[in-house]
């Protein structure tokens, strides 16, 4: 007998001595077990903050995201700062004081004794003029160059004072130029000494604490800095880590490896019923504006009906309920409600309106409904929102296909100098930060900005007229009407839906006493311990 | 007569590593020889008998006048005309008149096939397709005594003896003038392997055919082939007349082929010619006559160079420098 | 006893393999049958009823848009299904010709085709993914030319080893003996012989198909959405998982079971059929 | 005779099959005396093989004894726990087997495994292998020092042979085992090895059991020989009386048929026609009666009774009985 | 020996070049802007332009995959234009942390597979045999992302045993340890599985080999069989499987290290890809690539260093 797959022998290795065998090696998986938890357990002197992004470029000179600025705002400092708290104002930081003389020129006198790191000695005035008048240079190419519209020139007038001097007044200036991202003042010797910008690491820093190490993706770490006079930093370090997911952020905030994050808005509600033990959960107003965007110039809405249509047939309270869980609240236009410009009011009502949105539709000649594509970001609540668009519009007759698109396909979508694309876009469910002064939103909208950021392709004579003028009006009232018409123009044309400003939840560790903007970002530097 | 197959000088030589290899070691002569330049010829009716142990050459002269190893020198004529260099084309012709059966009666049988296809793949092939398909299936199954209900069974349910017989039958489906069997009676019981070799016997006696049998079984070979080739690393070592050759065997090799093949008999006083050592690789052909290392008369001569051809009579020929005396039988 | 019989014999027998059988015809049946079995329409939206827990009418309690879980999950196993048959069998075609002809075709091809297996199987599946996707959009066909590049040359590897193992059998030497064509040898010779394992290995791959589908949709780069892949539908519930976690739990045990039940049946498939085979390859 | 070193009684070996009971050995008698060399002859699928896996009691997984005894050297195999069983194996008994070419482990040198069969020996690793390399150098393996650093693929076939004959013969047992070790050698290897073993029989005095189809090798090589057909020894004697003077019909059949006894040249040789019945519905009567020349009706329904030829010769067939 | 680690490397080479020219031709048609990204939105075209320059966007693509590879040749990777950084230096501080993450699954895996294996293969067809095989089954066919989550809610968030993100401390080794078991468990369970099945089934065809057998017929102890002369020839398919198996892990380390916020390379790829950070996704996914081609490479050489016969031949 041959069998060809004979199996041969029974059994004759004990059980016993096989799991001897392999006990031995395996054992020392069970070493690290429980109960060993204690390195990542909170050091008192360490803030562990989590932010969206992760820090590419820190001369504050060319670097223009919000994550950036929560950095550099920690490590320089400005000659006025956003005051931490739930009204949009500034205090002083670097000056000791600062007055508006005339619509186009600023005093300032810098206080004393403020140093930079590294030998680079005191901050004068001439820093103030090099830091500023730098924005400006077209050589530096600075993305911000915008918030320094009208700059003409910075005047030193001593060692601690100067004069800036602007071409034609420019109201943004207090509120989005000296306490944001134009408003960081380097040591000119530095920056000069480096060759015109810090590429990599900034070579010194003035602020409360200094950029000890940066681990690109992993995290930043900010660490006290020795020669700071002022108010003493409240942490010893500050890790900061960037993670783009609110949901992963909440998990390390419930495993106890964050003080402070920004959390969902689909957690908030929950959160805040029940708060991970010992910890506080907040909400802000935002300054987000979130629209549902059509391209005028594509055949399909080139007729105003069907744009209208589409307006109807968007049905804003479920949006909010289902995509933002009911936290946010609906949106009039681009500015927030408690900031000048704000619209009271919209043209089309929040809740749709199916029988509107048929009949304009019918009357460009789409009784039958109509299919549209629209484009859609691929984060949770967007796509949720793009759902409910999409469901609800489908009662009028309005077809939708959604296609998602990671943020660098998204962001190119109605971009001109990247191919067709545009040509192809219809409707885009679109979202813009902002800052607290309805200059910054507006300047996307102009004609001029129709194939870079203006996809709507939005050409209105009397928006583009208002937006110079609204600039420069000094007078509140005037100003505030000004950006109300912009706003209802561009609702006018039926390209675009307002949907909402969303809401920043935020949640934080009772250990530490939080200082946030009014739209609840972090300024870390005044962060302090409970 | 006028031979049906005839081969001169055959030489079959096998690349052993690729070019880049070869010009990295310095190897100018990648190849080895697979067949040294062997010569016979086999006339219609007749069966060659191709001896030799594992290694020998011998299935790679069977491949190479079926085609399926390219020849590196000399000639392979059939009915007078020279195979060596055709065409895929112009040899397929060829392929119906030379038919070969396999070593492995299972594995040269399509797995998943029926026996009825696998004996109409010649037709197929070759677009002749008969009338009746079944009816000549049967004709073959019956040839090679096999039940015609054997059509319906797939090749893993025979037996090593119906295997074999099927290869007999695909190899007879075309009507051809020359089987090449190789090895038809390896891994078979004795009492089976005489079925096996009277169904060759009666078909050659029948239809005429000639073959050419491959095998390492010299106590067969003495039975059914009229001549005998004894191959060593790729050389004929002696040929001629089965009966000569067994006889009035004049190479050593020859003798201890043979006497390893002796009788079972307890009593027969064993003065076995015995050989020492294996048959070297192909890759370690010996200097000289290849047979040296285990020649028991081994010489100096041997060493050096390779006997040249002695004819010892009508078709009997011999390589060796000192060959064995004729015995007085 | 004939062959249908043995092998549901043999299932039978595996006990793991039988556990199998019945996971895969309950993904099976739900998939057939989707229409027929959902509660709800999949995507009616009903916002007044979001993040419900299970009840009567709700059995798996609806999403963050109010819609029935069950009944996504249901439909679901369509998607499910469609994508591991679609991209099994066209990775399987195209690893069957690709590998025979690397297989069975000359040296220059062979070593082209192995170079062209080698280099797609050495990329980072999740940059084939993210490139072919943001290049075509996310949408049920991304998805399917996503798998397909990346499992075929696994198939067309395989295939080759195998059609070159079986090239030197000596059934297909005698066909070759015959003077058969190479369409006739590989077709009718070498296919049938390969196929068998083959279909072994597929089987053995749809959960991970089906993971890789689930995994796309999961990173936001797979089905187009209101499409229900058990990917989205965990990728909408992880954003509620604290508080209504059965749109995770629910959202993951079909899949669960599917590549559960998958990987059961093809093991025991294996086992009967053909034990040596294996996919170190 | 002496005590036998192994004494097989009565031996019935079943394979539990899918398809039914596979009766592959059937009341088998017989004894290897010690210092003797025993042939076992038959045709595939006679049950040799599985007569052997039980002595050694390897057998597949689904084999049972279903009656007999095994005694070695007067225990009884069955008997045997693992332990006893593992201390006999490679020290009383030792086998060699059919593929030369896989019987050695392919990645350990050969004399880290010669040296791991005594492991049992209380002498130092380096005394281990000086026996190793003088056992390969009484088979007949050159330069055998040097040769124990080698993989067994460094060998060729008839040296691996050599070498695993000279793991068997290392433990100097009572009683080697060799199932078909020639098999898969040329002819003229064969030869070689028969003579090999024949000489060191003579030098170790061990007991063999010699399994083999080759009709020649078992008449150069045994003192005795058993024939079987079918799972039943249906002869068995001395050499001489089983080729000289077979008693059984396929004994003589066999031999009939082989074209190395065949003086002259023939182009029909005998055969024996009909397959060998299946072991699963063993006929009644004598298990050969279908393929038998000479066949009568009690043939077909009672089993035949072993005859005695001569002494230690007997034959299990009805027409011998007079 | 040279000549087979010539081929091999000479392969390998070829292969990375391939996958090169064929990333490049996927970067040239997949839509996005690296500059929109980079410069954010207030960027002017300019700007873009003037990036795009930088980056050698406007040149040919025979030009930029020659450059590229010219470039790498040099060992140069480039530049990264977000954050100003070389890109080696990224790549490879984020290698570090992935190789940390897949060595000590694979390594996981490795020791309760391997043993698992021989336990399952020693003792087929017991009860306990099932129960492994039951489980090794089971995990293979559970997604490691569905795992990944899972652990995170249970040990990280509920439990709190164990840290849920990023990688640990730098420098703090037993930090480091903490943050790497949730990901190392999850993407290794699987594997423990995979590799306890290919071991039992390596294994029981060892067992049935002659050689087995023989040594068995020599009364060698059953320990000695088993984890010397069969495993020996038992792990070779192992070694295999491990080499493409640390390759593909490698890159499918993403979902464990997107849903753990760890730092690696597979995240760097899937970060890059998103924001088409070009230079940074052709030096992850070239430096990825290489690791895959070596890993591979390596693991068959081991395979032949521990077959004789493999590495005579070479």
């Amino acid at each position: 007998m041959s069998t060809p797959n004979m199996q041969f022998s029974k059994i004759r290795l004990s059980r016993r001595s096989f799991l001897k065998a392999s006990a031995a090696s395996a054992g020392w998986l069970m070493l690290p077990g429980l109960g060993m938890h204690s390195s990542w357990a909170q050091d008192p002197r360490v803030l562990r903050v989590r932010d969206y992004g992760d820090p590419q470029s820190l001369d504050p000179g060319i670097a223009s995201n919000l994550y950036e600025e929560h950095v550099n705002a920690a490590v320089h400092n400005k000659l006025i700062a956003y005051k931490p708290g739930t009204k949009w104002t500034w205090q002083l930081e670097a000056a000791q004081s600062i007055e508006q003389t005339d619509p186009t020129h600023i005093k300032f006198v810098l206080k004393p004794g403020i140093t930079f790191t590294n030998g680079f000695g005191e901050m004068t005035a001439e820093d103030v003029k090099f830091s500023y008048e730098r924005i400006i240079d077209p050589e530096l190419k600075s993305p911000i160059k915008g918030d320094w519209a009208t700059l003409e020139s910075v005047d030193v007038t001593d060692k601690y004072s100067g004069v800036i001097v602007l071409s034609k007044p420019f109201q943004p200036l207090w509120m989005t130029t000296l306490p944001y991202m134009g408003g960081n003042i380097v040591s000119k010797k530095a920056v000069e000494a480096a060759g015109g910008k810090f590429s990599a690491m900034p070579s010194c820093f003035s602020g409360p604490y200094v950029i000890k190490e940066r681990e690109p993706k992993q995290r930043t770490v900010l660490a006290r800095n020795p020669e700071w006079k002022g108010e003493p930093a409240g942490f010893d370090e500050i890790h900061i880590f960037p993670i783009d997911d609110e949901k992963t952020a909440e998990m390390g905030f419930e495993a106890g490896d964050l003080d402070y994050t920004r959390i969902s808005m689909s957690s908030y509600k929950n959160m805040k019923k029940k708060p991970p033990e010992n910890s506080v959960v907040e909400k802000y107003p935002s300054l987000y504006y979130v629209w549902l965007g059509m391209n005028m110039e594509h055949p399909k809405l080139s007729d105003e009906r069907v744009r209208r249509a589409v307006q109807y047939a968007v049905d804003i309270p479920s949006i909010l309920e289902a995509a933002y869980d009911g936290v946010a609240e609906p949106a009039t236009g681009y500015v927030p409600p408690g900031l000048v410009g704000h619209r009271p009011d919209t043209l089309v009502p929040f809740k749709a309106d199916f029988a509107k949105a048929k009949a304009l539709l019918a009357e460009a000649g789409y009784p039958d409904g109509i299919d549209l594509d629209l484009e859609v970001r691929n984060k949770a609540v967007y796509i949720a929102a793009g759902q409910v668009i999409q469901a609800v519009a489908a009662q009028a007759g309005i077809r939708m296909t959604l296609n998602l698109h990671d943020s660098g396909s998204f962001w190119s979508l109605g971009d001109e100098s990247k191919g067709d694309r545009w040509k192809k876009l219809q409707l885009v469910l679109n979202r813009f930060s902002s800052a607290p002064d309805p200059h910054y939103a507006a300047q996307w909208f102009t004609k001029e900005q129709v194939g870079v950021w203006n996809w709507e392709r939005f050409k209105n004579p009397e928006y583009n007229q208002l937006y110079e003028k609204a600039m420069a009006e000094g007078d509140k009232d005037k100003r505030d009407q000004m950006y109300r018409r912009m706003q209802e123009l561009m609702e006018a044309s039926g390209a675009y839906r307002f949907i909402t400003h969303e809401a920043v939840p935020v949640i934080y560790t009772g250990r530490i006493v939080p200082a946030l903007r009014p739209d609840g970002m972090p300024l870390l530097r005044y962060f302090t311990t409970a | 007569m006028e031979p049906l197959l005839e081969v001169a000088h055959l030489r079959v030589r096998f690349k052993t590593k690729s070019a880049v290899k070869a010009l990295i070691e310095k190897d100018k002569d990648p190849y080895i020889d697979g067949v040294m330049g062997v010569s016979f010829a086999i006339e219609p009716g007749r069966t060659y008998g191709l001896v030799g142990e594992s290694g020998s050459g011998k299935t790679t002269v069977a491949r190479a006048i079926m085609g399926l190893v390219p020849v590196h020198s000399g000639t392979i004529r059939f009915n007078g005309e020279n195979l060596v260099g055709l065409s895929r084309d112009r040899i397929k012709p060829f392929r119906r008149d030379i038919a070969l059966m396999f070593q492995d009666p299972a594995g040269s049988l399509s797995p998943r096939l029926k026996i009825r296809s696998i004996l109409a793949e010649p037709f197929r092939i070759h677009g002749m397709m008969p009338e009746n398909l079944s009816v000549e299936v049967a004709r073959l199954l019956k040839m090679v005594n096999l039940s015609p209900s054997m059509g319906d069974l797939y090749p893993h349910q025979l037996s090593g003896g119906q295997a074999r017989r099927v290869g007999v039958a695909r190899a007879l489906a075309l009507s051809p003038k020359l089987i090449i069997a190789d090895e038809p009676t390896a891994g078979l019981d004795v009492s089976v392997q005489g079925e096996i070799l009277n169904l060759m016997a009666q078909l050659q006696n029948d239809m005429g055919l000639s073959f050419l049998i491959i095998t390492h079984n010299l106590a067969v070979v003495r039975h059914v082939s009229d001549h005998v080739a004894i191959m060593y690393l790729g050389r004929f070592l002696e040929q001629g007349p089965t009966q000569t050759v067994f006889h009035h065997m004049r190479h050593p090799y020859t003798q201890a082929l043979l006497s390893a093949h002796a009788s079972p008999d307890p009593d027969a006083v064993h003065h076995r010619i015995s050989i020492s050592g294996e048959i070297p690789g192909l890759v370690s052909r010996p200097q000289g006559c290849e047979f040296h290392t285990r020649c028991p008369g081994v010489r100096e001569k041997c060493r050096r160079q390779f006997p040249p051809r002695e004819d010892a009579g009508k078709d009997h020929r011999y390589y060796c420098h000192y060959p064995l005396s004729v015995p007085e039988n | 006893m004939n062959w249908t019989k043995q092998f549901f014999y043999r299932l039978y027998r595996e006990p793991m393999g039988f556990f199998g059988m019945i996971l895969v015809a309950l993904v099976i049946v739900s998939a057939v049958f989707a229409p027929f079995l959902t509660t709800h329409d999949h995507n009616a939206l009903d916002i007044a009823n979001r993040l419900a827990g299970p009840s009567a009418e709700h059995w798996m309690g609806t999403d963050q848009l109010g819609r029935d879980v069950f009944s996504r999950v249901v439909m679901g196993s369509r998607i499910a299904v469609w994508v591991a048959l679609v991209t099994v069998s066209m990775s399987l075609g195209i690893g069957l010709v690709l590998g025979m002809m690397a297989g069975y075709g000359p040296k220059w091809l062979d070593a082209a085709l192995l170079l062209l297996f080698d280099t797609l199987r050495s990329f980072p599946t999740i940059m084939f993914a993210l490139a072919l996707v943001t290049v075509f959009g996310p949408s049920l066909q991304t998805v399917i030319i996503v798998i397909v590049a990346t499992t075929f040359p696994v198939y067309g590897r395989m295939v080759r080893t195998q059609t070159q193992a079986l090239g030197n059998q000596e059934f297909i030497v005698a066909e070759e003996a015959m003077g058969a064509g190479m369409v006739r040898i590989l077709g009718i010779h070498i296919l049938p012989n390969i196929v068998g394992p083959l279909f072994i290995v597929a089987s053995m791959d749809i959960p991970v198909v089906v993971t890789i589908e689930a995994g796309l949709s999961f990173l936001g780069v797979g089905v187009r959405p209101p499409t229900p892949s058990w990917g989205s539908i965990l990728n909408d519930g992880y954003a509620y998982i604290r508080n209504t976690p059965w749109i995770i739990i629910f959202g993951g045990l079909p899949l669960i079971v599917t590549t559960l039940g998958f990987t059961f049946l093809g093991e025991s498939l294996r086992d009967i059929f053909d034990p040596k085979l294996r996919r170190d390859l | 005779m002496a005590e036998p070193v192994l004494d097989i009684r009565n031996l019935s070996v079943n394979y539990l099959t899918p398809r039914g009971t596979v009766k592959a050995l059937r009341r088998i008698n017989l004894q290897v005396p010690s210092a003797k060399v025993v042939g076992l002859v038959g045709e595939s699928g006679c049950g040799k093989s599985t007569l052997i896996s039980a002595v050694i009691r390897l057998m597949a997984e689904n084999a049972r004894v279903a009656a007999g005894e095994i005694r070695f050297t007067g225990k009884d195999m069955q008997q045997l726990s693992s332990r006893d069983l593992r201390a006999i194996r490679g020290r009383d008994m030792s086998m060699v087997f059919q593929d030369p070419m896989t019987a050695l482990n392919p990645v350990f040198t050969v004399g880290r495994q010669m040296k791991d069969i005594q492991y049992r020996d209380a002498v130092s690793g380096k005394e281990k292998l000086k026996r190793a390399s003088d056992m390969l150098s009484l088979v007949g393996i050159p330069d055998a020092v040097s040769r124990l650093d080698n993989y067994p693929h460094h060998f060729s076939g008839g040296m691996r042979q050599r070498i695993t004959i000279a793991m068997a013969l290392l433990v100097q047992p009572k009683l080697l085992i060799a199932d078909e070790p020639t098999t898969a050698l040329d002819a003229t290897l064969e030869v070689q090895i028969i003579r090999l073993l024949k000489d060191l029989q003579a030098d170790f005095q061990c007991a063999i059991l010699f399994i083999s189809h080759h009709l020649n090798v078992i008449a150069e090589l045994c003192d005795f020989v058993g024939v079987m057909y079918a799972g039943e020894l249906v002869e068995k004697g001395s050499v001489r009386d089983i080729f000289h003077r077979p008693g059984h019909p396929y004994t003589r059949a066999l031999l009939e048929c082989d074209p190395s006894v065949i003086a002259e040249p023939t182009r029909f040789l005998p055969t024996i026609p009909g397959e060998i019945p299946s072991l699963i519905d063993l006929p009644e009567g004598c298990i050969f009666h279908d393929r038998c020349p000479g066949a009568a009706q009690v043939c077909k329904n009672t089993p035949p009774p072993e005859v005695s030829l001569a002494e230690h010769h007997t034959a299990a067939c009805h027409c011998l009985e007079v | 020996m040279l000549f087979y680690l010539l081929k091999r490397i000479g392969l390998a080479v070829v292969i990375v070049v391939v996958a090169v020219v064929l990333l490049y031709s996927m970067i040239h048609v997949v839509p996005g802007d690296p500059a929109s990204v980079i410069l954010g939105p207030r960027a002017t075209p300019e700007m873009k332009q003037e990036l795009h320059e930088l980056m050698g966007l406007d040149r040919p693509f025979v030009v930029q995959v020659a450059s590229f590879l010219g470039k790498v040749a040099r060992g140069n990777l480039g530049m990264d234009f977000f954050s100003q950084r070389p890109v080696a230096q990224i790549v490879f501080k984020q290698l570090d942390e992935t190789l940390v993450l897949v060595l000590a699954s694979i390594g996981w895996a490795m020791l309760l597979g391997i043993p698992l294996g021989c336990y399952s293969a020693v003792f087929r067809n017991t009860f306990s045999d099932k129960l492994v095989g039951f489980f090794s089954i089971g995990v293979i066919a559970v997604p490691s992302f569905v795992v990944a989550l899972y652990s995170l809610l249970l040990f990280a968030v509920t439990l709190k045993w164990l840290p849920a993100i990023g990688a640990g401390e730098p420098g703090q080794y037993m930090d480091q340890l903490q943050h790497l078991i949730l990901p190392a468990f999850a993407i290794g369970l699987g594997w423990v599985g995979y590799i306890a099945r290919l071991v039992r089934a390596s294994m029981l065809e060892v067992l049935n080999e002659n050689h087995i057998r023989r040594a068995r017929a020599f009364g060698l102890p059953e320990h000695m069989i088993v984890f010397q002369y069969a495993l020996k020839l038992a792990i070779l398919p192992t070694v295999t499987l491990l080499g493409t198996g640390i390759g593909r892990l490698i890159s499918s380390a993403v979902f464990a290290e997107i849903v753990f916020a760890r730092p690696g390379i597979g995240k760097l790829i899937f970060d890059s890809v998103v924001s088409r950070n070009y230079p940074l996704v052709m030096g992850a996914v070239l430096v990825s690539t290489v690791l895959f081609v070596l890993s591979t490479t390596i693991s068959d050489s081991v395979n032949a260093m521990l077959d004789p016969r493999v590495r005579e031949r070479l």
